[in-house]
């Protein structure tokens, strides 16, 4: 015996760890990134690097220099970020924009509370939603850039979009649908038009099914999206198609759910520990009030999209969640 | 549906906290402790919206017959001054022990730029909801101004919420204590804009 | 501090307090009636200037019945001829309303305009009140161009991201150009034709879709 | 304390806007541009000198109980007398500050110095306590202004220096808390002031 | 449905790798060391002076209160000294050194190896023997157990539950017990459960141990077929987790109450014991044997298959001894944990001596067993997933840290049972329950403080 | 316009008059009247709030000063006399003096002197190291070294000697307050008199163990021999339970003790160093404070710089 | 301290056989605020609170204590004497304005309606007055 090592119990730890976490949740993300680089080429492959580069690059000078603390980016979650943030991008947006978003997810919303772990809110959507507000122009942008693989989709405008400028012009349901050639197949493989990250359905899927499997994350907060985006656009639009088929104006509840950023932020931002309640009870209210905030925005906001917005604004009313709606504790009624 | 506009926009889309910027000092001084900001907000509330009745009436019976509109600023705020310690002399005097009881629970109510700024909007700012610009009349003022406290109320509970647990965090330093309070307002604020357009 | 807190002493004090920042007021207040409406009438004075050719004197403050309401707008004259109206129009912008003054000359066509006052986004709406944009509207005969922004089919190029600020500067416009229709044929003018739309007119669906 | 001092120690000890975080509301309302922040300043300073100077005067004058209204009335008979100023003078400044002017009724920073120096100090020293502070004010405000309209539309004072827009969440509400967190920060580390 | 308790648990990989290991007895070595503090509360007053002549199953300690025991003397010897000496954590107890000589028993013990199967019938005669016989809980708390075993009259037992999960990984004296000494613990279980007026008895196994399942069942069948006072015995296969063999997780997985917070199992009608207690309820009733030895494992990855062993030791042995004995300490183990790696406690002493109490030692290396540096906690709600009491360990964490103690008892830090999932789990390696335990105590101190009759 | 004025005037005087006697009515029902005082007295208090002189904060302890009839039994340690002469001169009241206290540490127990036997793994702090164990020396009496002392110093008197393991206290900084003494859970800090010139002498152990124990523990341990407290002229030193403990109130700062102690426990501060002319040296103690080290191993050319 | 209570400093300025006077500061919402002592508006009043004598606590006069009152009863004192009339306000005012021809007077009619229910609750002020009970505890 070299030496004597004497510590409180536990004396043996499962084999987990913040970096092998995160690093999963990236691994998670890889078909996702793998499908945008195939679709959008070279500027997918540089809003990534500098998004991921930035956010790590900031949280090193930040660590490093300010708080004069352990450097923390070996733990991954800036990468997790800076991952999450290209995704959220148009895919034509400028670097610069990337580059401010990435200084504001981890400069402002990360480590200025504390750094992993200490922020209120969702660093990359809050930066999304940060240079949503500021560069309306180059955030709504959906021009297409050149891919490794072609895809013929004429339109670059977001499906969303799209719909909610039609309505806008007065155009039913059923013409812009007839004008874009619209079809659920194409969502589900190529949803070409929004977020670098939204193409593919089924790579978001994909890494879902991993998270799970790793048991990263549990599925209530998801599923309770899923299932309250379906049931709430599921209410207007049956309405709608019952007593109003010819003018409809409310989409179906499985385009609310395919299109635009619903799948990615439910799978992946609105799952963030961080900023989700603790216990299965409050996750589920979280997952429902997201759903029903990202519907809101959707039918009668100004913006086309609203899964951003829906999270930021539940990820702050997470406090009080956790505090109405504990475990249920051993013994206590 | 007029109403409802009015108070999906003054809650959400225009909320008096985060987009107009009024009543930050009790939002940044009282919202510590959750329990404080809930109890405060109801009384936040029912000072608001009884102040903007009177002064109000006071607006169109009063200043606008004389023709002196521009004695506003000075009459609303006395109007409100003495309308407030009247409350708490009522109160005092209806039942000791429930005066008592509010004494404990809430800090005193003061006025500040909330209530002034709601009773001078509602009578010098024209509105849109539901159609063409136009002065708001008293049932829409009120619920107007109702409306704005619920905001305020609804910025602060969340905000006494998120405090709360920063309270249990480690943030850097500099940041502690009202830095960090701006910086989770500035993210709400943003948050808040996702309701923009909704009216 | 000196004075003791009795209750004549308090009426008294606070009453005299009353009675002097009153009249101080008051005095101000009459000192400055003047200038304030000079000021206040300066601003219409400019914006007409700015809204429509050179006339001479000041523009005649005229009013027409419509609907049931009365609508002020101003006539300018050059030789004792009127050249054109000045026109205040308003319609439901992003965060409320977006008022122009409209300089329309004698012949319809629109003059210039300049925005009175609106409370859009900085940034985003109130480019609004930038020449790139409202530069659009110099010089503009309604005939020959289609009052709409161009998503919604016209010929206006909207401000980025603030089509609905744009439509709503459209709107007041073709307000405008419906008073002015009111004022040369002397008939009763439509008011609710600009806001409330034959179907065909895209600006008025917006303005619909906001309430 | 010298009259130099008395005005000085508004501009950094006893700052308003970082160190006393009096007046938030105009301080974050106001503040889209350095122009507006400076105007919202001044007419602040203008109150604030007026009012600290007749309240020093009349301070032995009143009894103790109507204080705080008395003070009320004599700042907002000159805060409407600000008003009928600028209405007259500035109207456009007056349009583009709209509500917050009448509202330097309620700021704390005018009350809060008349409660704490004007009434037990000479109205000499009064004003000039009213000037230091609304210097310091005056200060603050156009520096976060400036922050702002530099980062929010890429000009200073008016004159701009990029093409297009700047970050336009800086004019925005979000712009303004979190401007003013920074600016707070900054002044904190730079003077060692907590 | 194999049944377990209905809150939280982890599980830990079982390294039960000495389970094949028969107990074997350990030799005795020139002088032991006897501790005054082998039980909860109050410590035992030594009624020997240096000097003295000890025989082996002497009483040389009484009870110093209430909660307390006799402490009894495993050896034969001649009284060294009566003073401190350092226990295990390297804090001064009081302890009696006796220079061992050749076993010569005390009067009235029975040595032999017969099994008495029969009962007897006086209640006061079972709990005295209890008593007298200092028998202590043998699952870790060492809980006087004729206390245990005499609720206050308002408060009905209703089932008697033998705890024989050993959850814990590693350990596996209760399983070699339940192997080797089935009946005995079988009839300790049907003492208890007479002295209770319990007319159910649950035999608790976790499904990791079918040999011990099979024996213990057998055991049952066959006492319940040849005597009387068998009936209502039960054995009860649970599902693996820990931590299955904490009382309130035992009386939740058995007969689905839970008992509330501060409250104490007896509050539900349920009174557990583990199955090494209930060994020495038999050996102190049947053969009036006091509590003067126990098994204990020696085990650990770092060691190699042959040395892994069960002991039967004598209670007093110095702890250096029994290492040497077995072997030596390997030189890749870093920490020798007394009992098991989830709640035992690390030595830092070990010229200590083995305690009544004392189950194992665990050598573990330095890859096992070194804390991680402390990251930030991510939220994750692992802890909150783990615990098995329902709490936050999270919050309890950053409330104790902010020293938020009316936030602390609001948050039932007080119903913390120590078990260590918490920390087990949480991926930021923050020390949860080192800091949540000290917290614990101040709460419950101040708890205390405040329900203590008013002067 | 006339019209206009008069009814300005009017209603704006109306309006005040309403307020003034709804003010009035205020006034009568709630007594407002806090001793103006409190806030006086509020403003000399050094403003720590560390809860020091017992009270729940400064303001607190100023609102008693203003109540009790005299200070005898009001002292804020933070400010100490300079403090409270100034509330005595607020209050127009007489204080008496009180003899500056400071912490001290009494353990010597550094990395050198008491060898480590293990190594500690947990939390790092000494609540829960003590809760858990004697500690990572053979010593169960000694510092452990965490520094739960030093996180209770608000004033930043204390630090982490790295070198020796043990805390230091800046006699400069320290005020007296009593933090550290609570905080630590083995006992180790003691108020004591600062002494004139900041001289005292003390025992640096608090081991209880039978010397031979102590000794191998700890080099500089106690060992209990008493040969300090037959050597005292004052009667100033007892040994108990296996350590000797020096009475400030006796001791005469004659430091024969300091020569006999065997292992040199007993700790000096402050003196000049042995065989140098004597000379006040103040300056030395801010520097580098000699609490915790024994003078004699204190360099003795450092000291003459200094002077 | 249990969950649902609140507390409050105060100190005993009185103390008879059946009741102990407890003075408590309540400050105004600006007072929580960082810069109190530079701003006089941040108000103080000093309440006075009468609790019933614990025969059993040997208590002076001077005594800083706790008042304590059940946070449910604080909650409930907000909402009887602010949320209440502010619900009866709205609904009167919304009810009447269409219903009445000039909206001054549905105004009055409601400022009316809330004095009437301050009225109302004056007289039940001896029920309100055994809702909230108040104790006192030691401090610490
Ligand atoms: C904070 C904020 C302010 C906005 N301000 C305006 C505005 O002033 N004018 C406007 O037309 N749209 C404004 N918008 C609406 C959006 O920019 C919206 O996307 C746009 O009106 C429609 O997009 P488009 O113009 O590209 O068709 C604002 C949105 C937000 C979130
Ligand atoms: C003060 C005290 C009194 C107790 N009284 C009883 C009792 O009356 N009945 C009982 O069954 N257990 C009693 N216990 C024992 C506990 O319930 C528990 O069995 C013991 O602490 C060991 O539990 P553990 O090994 O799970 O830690 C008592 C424990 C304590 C500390
Ligand atoms: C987390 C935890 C785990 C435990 N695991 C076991 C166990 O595996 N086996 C056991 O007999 N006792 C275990 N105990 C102790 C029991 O709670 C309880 O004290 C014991 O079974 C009572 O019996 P005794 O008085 O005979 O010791 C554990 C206690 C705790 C708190
Ligand atoms: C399941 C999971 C989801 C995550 N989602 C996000 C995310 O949406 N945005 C983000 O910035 N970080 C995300 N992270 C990384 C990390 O938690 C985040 O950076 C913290 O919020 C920083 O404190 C995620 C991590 C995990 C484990
Ligand atoms: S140690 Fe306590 S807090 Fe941690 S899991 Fe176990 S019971 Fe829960
Ligand atoms: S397991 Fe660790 S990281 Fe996860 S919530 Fe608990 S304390 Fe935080
Ligand atoms: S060293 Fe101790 S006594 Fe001295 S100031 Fe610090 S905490 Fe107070
Ligand atoms: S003196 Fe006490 S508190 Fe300080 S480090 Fe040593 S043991 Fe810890
Ligand atoms: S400035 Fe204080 S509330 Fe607005």
């Amino acid at each position: 015996m070299n030496k004597v090592l004497v510590s409180p119990s536990p004396h043996i730890h499962a084999d987990v760890s913040t970096a092998r976490i995160m690093r999963d949740v990236v691994i998670a993300l890889l078909p996702s990134v793998v499908v945008s680089i195939l679709y959008y080429g070279w500027s997918s492959v540089m809003l990534l690097a500098v998004s991921v580069i930035t956010c790590i690059l900031v949280e090193y000078l930040i660590t490093r220099f300010l708080m004069k603390s352990q450097c923390t980016i070996s733990d991954w979650s800036a990468a997790v970020t800076g991952v999450l943030l290209a995704l959220n991008l148009p895919p034509a947006c400028p670097w610069w924009v990337a580059m401010i978003g990435a200084i504001f997810a981890i400069g402002v919303v990360k480590m200025t509370f504390g750094g992993l772990g200490q922020n209120l809110f969702n660093p990359a959507i809050a930066a999304r939603v940060f240079l949503l507000v500021s560069f309306p122009v180059a955030m709504t942008n959906w021009a297409r850039p050149a891919g490794f693989i072609n895809v013929d989709a004429t339109s670059g405008a977001t499906l969303l979009g799209t719909v909610k400028e039609g309505l806008a012009k007065g155009d039913s349901l059923s013409q812009i649908f007839a004008a874009n050639d619209f079809s659920y197949l194409q969502t589900l493989f190529i949803n070409i038009g929004g977020s670098a990250g939204e193409i593919s359905a089924i790579a978001i899927l994909i890494g879902f099914i991993y998270l799970l499997a790793r048991k990263v994350i549990r599925p209530h907060i998801t599923l309770s999206i899923w299932a309250t985006v379906i049931v709430f656009s599921g209410i207007f639009w049956l309405v709608d198609l019952l007593w109003m088929k010819d003018v409809m104006i409310y989409t179906d509840p499985l385009f609310n759910l395919l299109t635009g950023g619903l799948l990615l932020g439910s799978v992946f931002m609105a799952t963030d520990y961080v900023t989700s309640p603790m216990s299965t009870k409050g996750g589920i209210v979280f997952g429902v009030g997201i759903g029903l905030l990202t519907m809101l925005i959707r039918y009668f906001g100004s913006y086309p999209e609203g899964v951003s917005f829906a999270i930021l604004i539940m990820n702050s009313v997470v406090p009080l969640i956790n505090k109405a709606f504990k475990q249920k504790k051993y013994g206590r009624a | 549906m007029e109403y409802l506009i009015i108070i999906i926009s003054a809650i959400f889309v225009n909320n008096i906290l985060l987009a107009q910027f009024l009543g930050c000092c009790p939002f940044l001084g009282v919202s510590n402790k959750l329990s404080t900001a809930v109890g405060m907000s109801g009384a936040v509330c029912f000072v608001i919206t009884l102040s903007t009745l009177v002064t109000y009436l006071l607006q169109y019976y009063v200043l606008v017959p004389l023709h002196i509109e521009f004695m506003q600023t000075i009459t609303f705020i006395l109007v409100i001054a003495a309308l407030v310690q009247m409350v708490e002399i009522i109160l005092k005097k209806i039942s000791p022990s429930l005066y008592q009881a509010l004494g404990i629970f809430l800090p005193l109510i003061t006025t500040n730029c909330a209530v002034l700024g709601i009773a001078l909007i509602v009578v010098t700012k024209e509105f849109t909801f539901g159609g063409d610009p136009h002065m708001l009349n008293l049932a829409e003022s009120v619920v107007y101004a109702f409306a704005s406290s619920l905001g305020f109320g609804l910025a602060m509970i969340l905000f006494a919420g998120l405090r709360e647990q920063i309270a249990l965090n480690k943030v850097p330093k500099p940041f502690r204590g009202i830095p960090i309070a701006l910086v989770t307002a500035s993210i709400l604020a943003m948050a808040f804009m996702g309701f923009s357009g909704m009216v | 501090m000196a004075i003791q807190s009795s209750l004549k002493n308090m009426v008294l004090s606070l009453g005299v307090i009353c009675l002097v920042s009153s009249g101080l007021l008051a005095g101000v207040y009459a000192l400055t009636k003047a200038p304030i409406e000079a000021a206040a009438e300066a601003k219409t004075n400019n914006a007409i200037r700015q809204v429509l050719p050179e006339f001479d004197g000041a523009p005649e403050l005229k009013t027409i019945e419509a609907d049931g309401r009365t609508i002020s707008y101003y006539a300018a004259s050059k030789g004792g001829e009127v050249i054109g109206y000045a026109v205040t129009a308003s319609a439901s912008g992003f965060s409320g309303p977006v008022s122009l003054m409209v300089g329309i000359t004698a012949d319809g066509i629109v003059y210039n305009t300049s925005v009175l006052s609106q409370s859009e986004t900085p940034g985003l709406g109130a480019k609004c009140t930038e020449p790139a944009f409202a530069d659009q509207f110099k010089n503009l005969n309604p005939a020959a161009t289609k009052l709409a922004v161009k998503k919604d089919g016209g010929d206006i190029d909207a401000i980025t991201a603030s089509t609905i600020t744009s439509r709503a500067y459209v709107a007041a416009v073709n307000n405008a150009l419906a008073i002015y229709e009111t004022i040369v044929s002397g008939g009763v003018p439509d008011i609710s034709a600009g806001t409330e739309a034959p179907a065909e007119d895209p600006a008025a669906q917006t303005a619909e879709e906001n309430k | 304390m010298g009259k130099f001092k008395l005005i000085t120690k508004g501009l950094v000890k006893e700052n308003p806007t970082f160190v006393l975080l009096l007046g938030m509301c105009p301080t974050l309302a106001t503040t889209t541009s350095a122009m507006n922040g400076m105007g919202m300043g001044l007419a602040t300073m203008f109150v604030l000198v007026l009012s600290n100077m007749v309240i020093s005067a009349t301070a032995p004058y009143i009894p103790d109980k109507v204080r705080i209204p008395s003070y009320i009335v004599i700042i907002a008979a000159f805060v409407t007398i600000l008003q009928f100023i600028m209405q007259a003078y500035t109207p456009a400044m007056y349009e583009t500050l709209g509500l917050f002017i009448p509202l330097i009724v309620v700021n704390c920073i005018v009350l809060g110095r008349a409660e704490a120096f004007a009434n037990k100090n000479s109205v000499i020293d009064s004003a000039c306590d009213g000037i230091g502070i609304g210097l310091g004010f005056t200060m603050s405000l156009t520096i976060l202004g400036l922050v702002r309209e530099i980062l929010g539309s890429g000009s200073a004072f008016g004159f701009k220096f990029i093409e297009g827009d700047g970050i336009i969440a800086f004019v925005l509400a979000p712009g303004a808390f979190l401007a003013l967190a920074y600016l707070i920060v900054i002044f904190r580390k730079i003077t060692k002031i907590e | 449905m194999k049944k377990t308790f209905s809150i939280g648990g982890v599980h830990p990989h079982d390294s039960k790798i000495a389970a094949g290991s028969k107990i074997e007895t350990l030799p005795l070595p020139k002088t032991v060391f006897i501790s005054m503090n082998q039980h909860l509360g109050a410590p035992a007053k030594p009624t020997v002076a240096p000097g003295d002549r000890v025989k082996t199953g002497q009483v040389i300690g009484e009870p110093g209160g209430f909660i307390s025991a006799y402490v009894h003397s495993s050896v034969t010897g001649t009284v060294k000294s009566v003073g401190p000496y350092k226990d295990l954590a390297g804090n001064n107890a009081v302890h009696v050194e006796i220079a061992v000589e050749p076993d010569e028993w005390m009067d009235g013990i029975d040595t032999s190896d017969t099994l008495v199967k029969e009962i007897p019938e006086d209640r006061q005669f079972i709990v005295d023997r209890i008593k007298n016989n200092g028998v202590v809980g043998l699952g870790g708390a060492t809980f006087p157990t004729h206390v245990k075993l005499c609720p206050p009259p308002e408060k009905k037992a209703e089932c008697l539950i033998l705890n024989g999960a050993e959850c814990e990984p590693y350990l596996t004296s209760d399983y070699r017990i339940m192997l080797e000494q089935s009946e005995k613990i079988v009839i300790g279980a049907a003492i208890m459960k007479k002295v209770l007026g319990v007319s159910r008895a649950v035999i608790g196994i976790e499904e990791n141990k079918p040999e011990a399942i099979v024996r213990m069942s057998a055991a049952v069948a066959s006492l319940q077929s040849s005597a009387k006072g068998y009936d209502g015995i039960e054995v009860m296969v649970l599902k693996k987790k820990y931590p299955q063999g904490g009382e309130k997780q035992l009386i939740d997985a058995v007969m689905h109450r839970q008992v509330k917070s501060m409250g104490l199992p007896i509050d539900v009608g349920a009174v557990v014991q583990n199955v090494g207690t209930s060994l020495a309820v038999y050996d102190a009733v049947q053969k009036n044997m006091p509590l003067i030895t126990n098994v204990l494992t020696v085990t650990g990855n770092c060691l190699p298959a042959g040395r892994q062993k069960n002991y039967l030791f004598r209670i007093g042995i110095p702890l250096s001894f029994i290492a040497e004995y077995a072997g030596g300490i390997p030189s890749e183990a870093v920490k020798v944990v007394s009992g098991g790696p989830m709640m035992g406690k690390a030595i830092s002493n070990m010229e200590a001596t083995t305690l009544k109490g004392s189950s194992s030692l665990l050598y573990l290396t330095e890859e096992q067993t070194a804390r991680k540096p402390e990251s930030n906690c991510i939220r994750c709600g692992k802890c909150v997933e783990a615990c098995p009491m329902g709490l936050e360990p999270y919050l309890l964490n950053k409330l104790a840290r902010n020293n938020m103690m009316d936030e602390l008892e609001q948050n039932a830090i007080q119903d913390c049972i120590e078990c260590g999932c918490c920390l087990y789990s949480c991926p930021a390696n923050i020390p949860l329950l080192d800091v949540i335990r000290v917290a614990k105590g101040e709460v419950i101190r101040a708890m205390r403080a405040r329900t203590a009759p008013k002067k | 316009m006339t019209t206009t004025i008069i009814w300005t005037i009017v209603a704006v005087t109306l309006m005040g008059l309403l307020l003034a006697v709804v003010l009035y009515l205020v006034a009568k029902r709630f007594k407002v009247e806090e001793d103006p005082r409190i806030d006086e007295v509020e403003k000399v208090m050094p403003g720590a709030n560390c809860g020091g002189c017992g009270f729940a904060g400064c303001r607190a302890f100023a609102q008693s000063c203003v109540e009790a009839p005299n200070l005898d039994n009001n002292f804020c340690p933070v400010g100490g006399n300079e403090v409270m002469k100034k509330v005595a001169a607020v209050l127009g009241m007489e204080v008496t003096e009180k003899a500056p206290m400071v912490a001290v540490v009494r353990c010597n127990g550094t990395c050198e002197n008491r060898p480590k036997t293990n190594e500690y793994g947990g939390y790092q702090s000494c609540k829960v190291k003590a809760a858990l164990y004697s500690g990572d020396t053979a010593c169960p009496f000694g510092c452990l070294g965490c520094g739960d002392c030093v996180a209770a110093c608000q004033f930043g008197a204390l630090s982490m000697d790295p070198v020796t393991g043990l805390p230091v206290v800046d006699e400069e900084k320290c005020t007296g307050c009593g933090a550290c003494v609570k905080a630590c859970p083995k006992n180790i800090i003691e108020l004591r008199n600062k002494g004139p010139k900041g001289r005292r002498v003390f025992v640096s152990c608090v081991n209880k163990d039978k010397g031979a124990v102590a000794r191998k523990a700890c080099k500089a341990a106690c060992i209990g021999c008493g040969k300090c407290e037959k050597e005292c002229p004052f009667g100033a030193i007892t040994v108990e339970n296996n350590v000797a403990y020096i009475d400030f109130n006796k001791c005469r700062l004659c430091r024969k003790c300091v020569v006999v102690c065997p292992t040199g426990a007993i700790h000096d501060v402050n003196f000049p160093a042995p065989a140098q002319k004597p000379a006040p040296k103040p300056a030395a103690s801010a520097e580098k404070p000699a609490t915790g080290k024994p003078v004699v191993e204190k360099p003795a050319a450092e000291n003459n710089e200094k002077n | 301290m249990a969950k649902d209570e609140i507390s409050h400093i105060g100190k005993i300025v009185e103390i008879t056989p059946e009741m102990t006077t407890v003075e408590i500061i309540s400050s105004s919402a600006c007072s929580a605020c960082h810069a109190k002592g530079v701003c006089g508006v941040s108000e103080e009043q000093v309440k006075l609170i009468g609790v019933p004598t614990d025969p059993y606590t040997l208590r002076n006069v001077g005594d800083e204590v706790l008042v304590v009152l059940r946070r449910s009863m604080g909650l409930k004192a907000v909402w009887i004497s602010y949320v209440i009339p502010l619900l009866i306000l709205m609904i009167l005012i919304l009810s009447l304005s269409p219903v009445i021809g000039h909206e001054a007077y549905a105004g009055l009619i409601a400022i009316g309606a809330v004095a009437l229910y301050y009225l109302v609750i004056y007289l039940l002020r001896g029920r309100l007055s055994k809702d909230f009970v108040f104790y006192i505890k030691n401090k610490e």
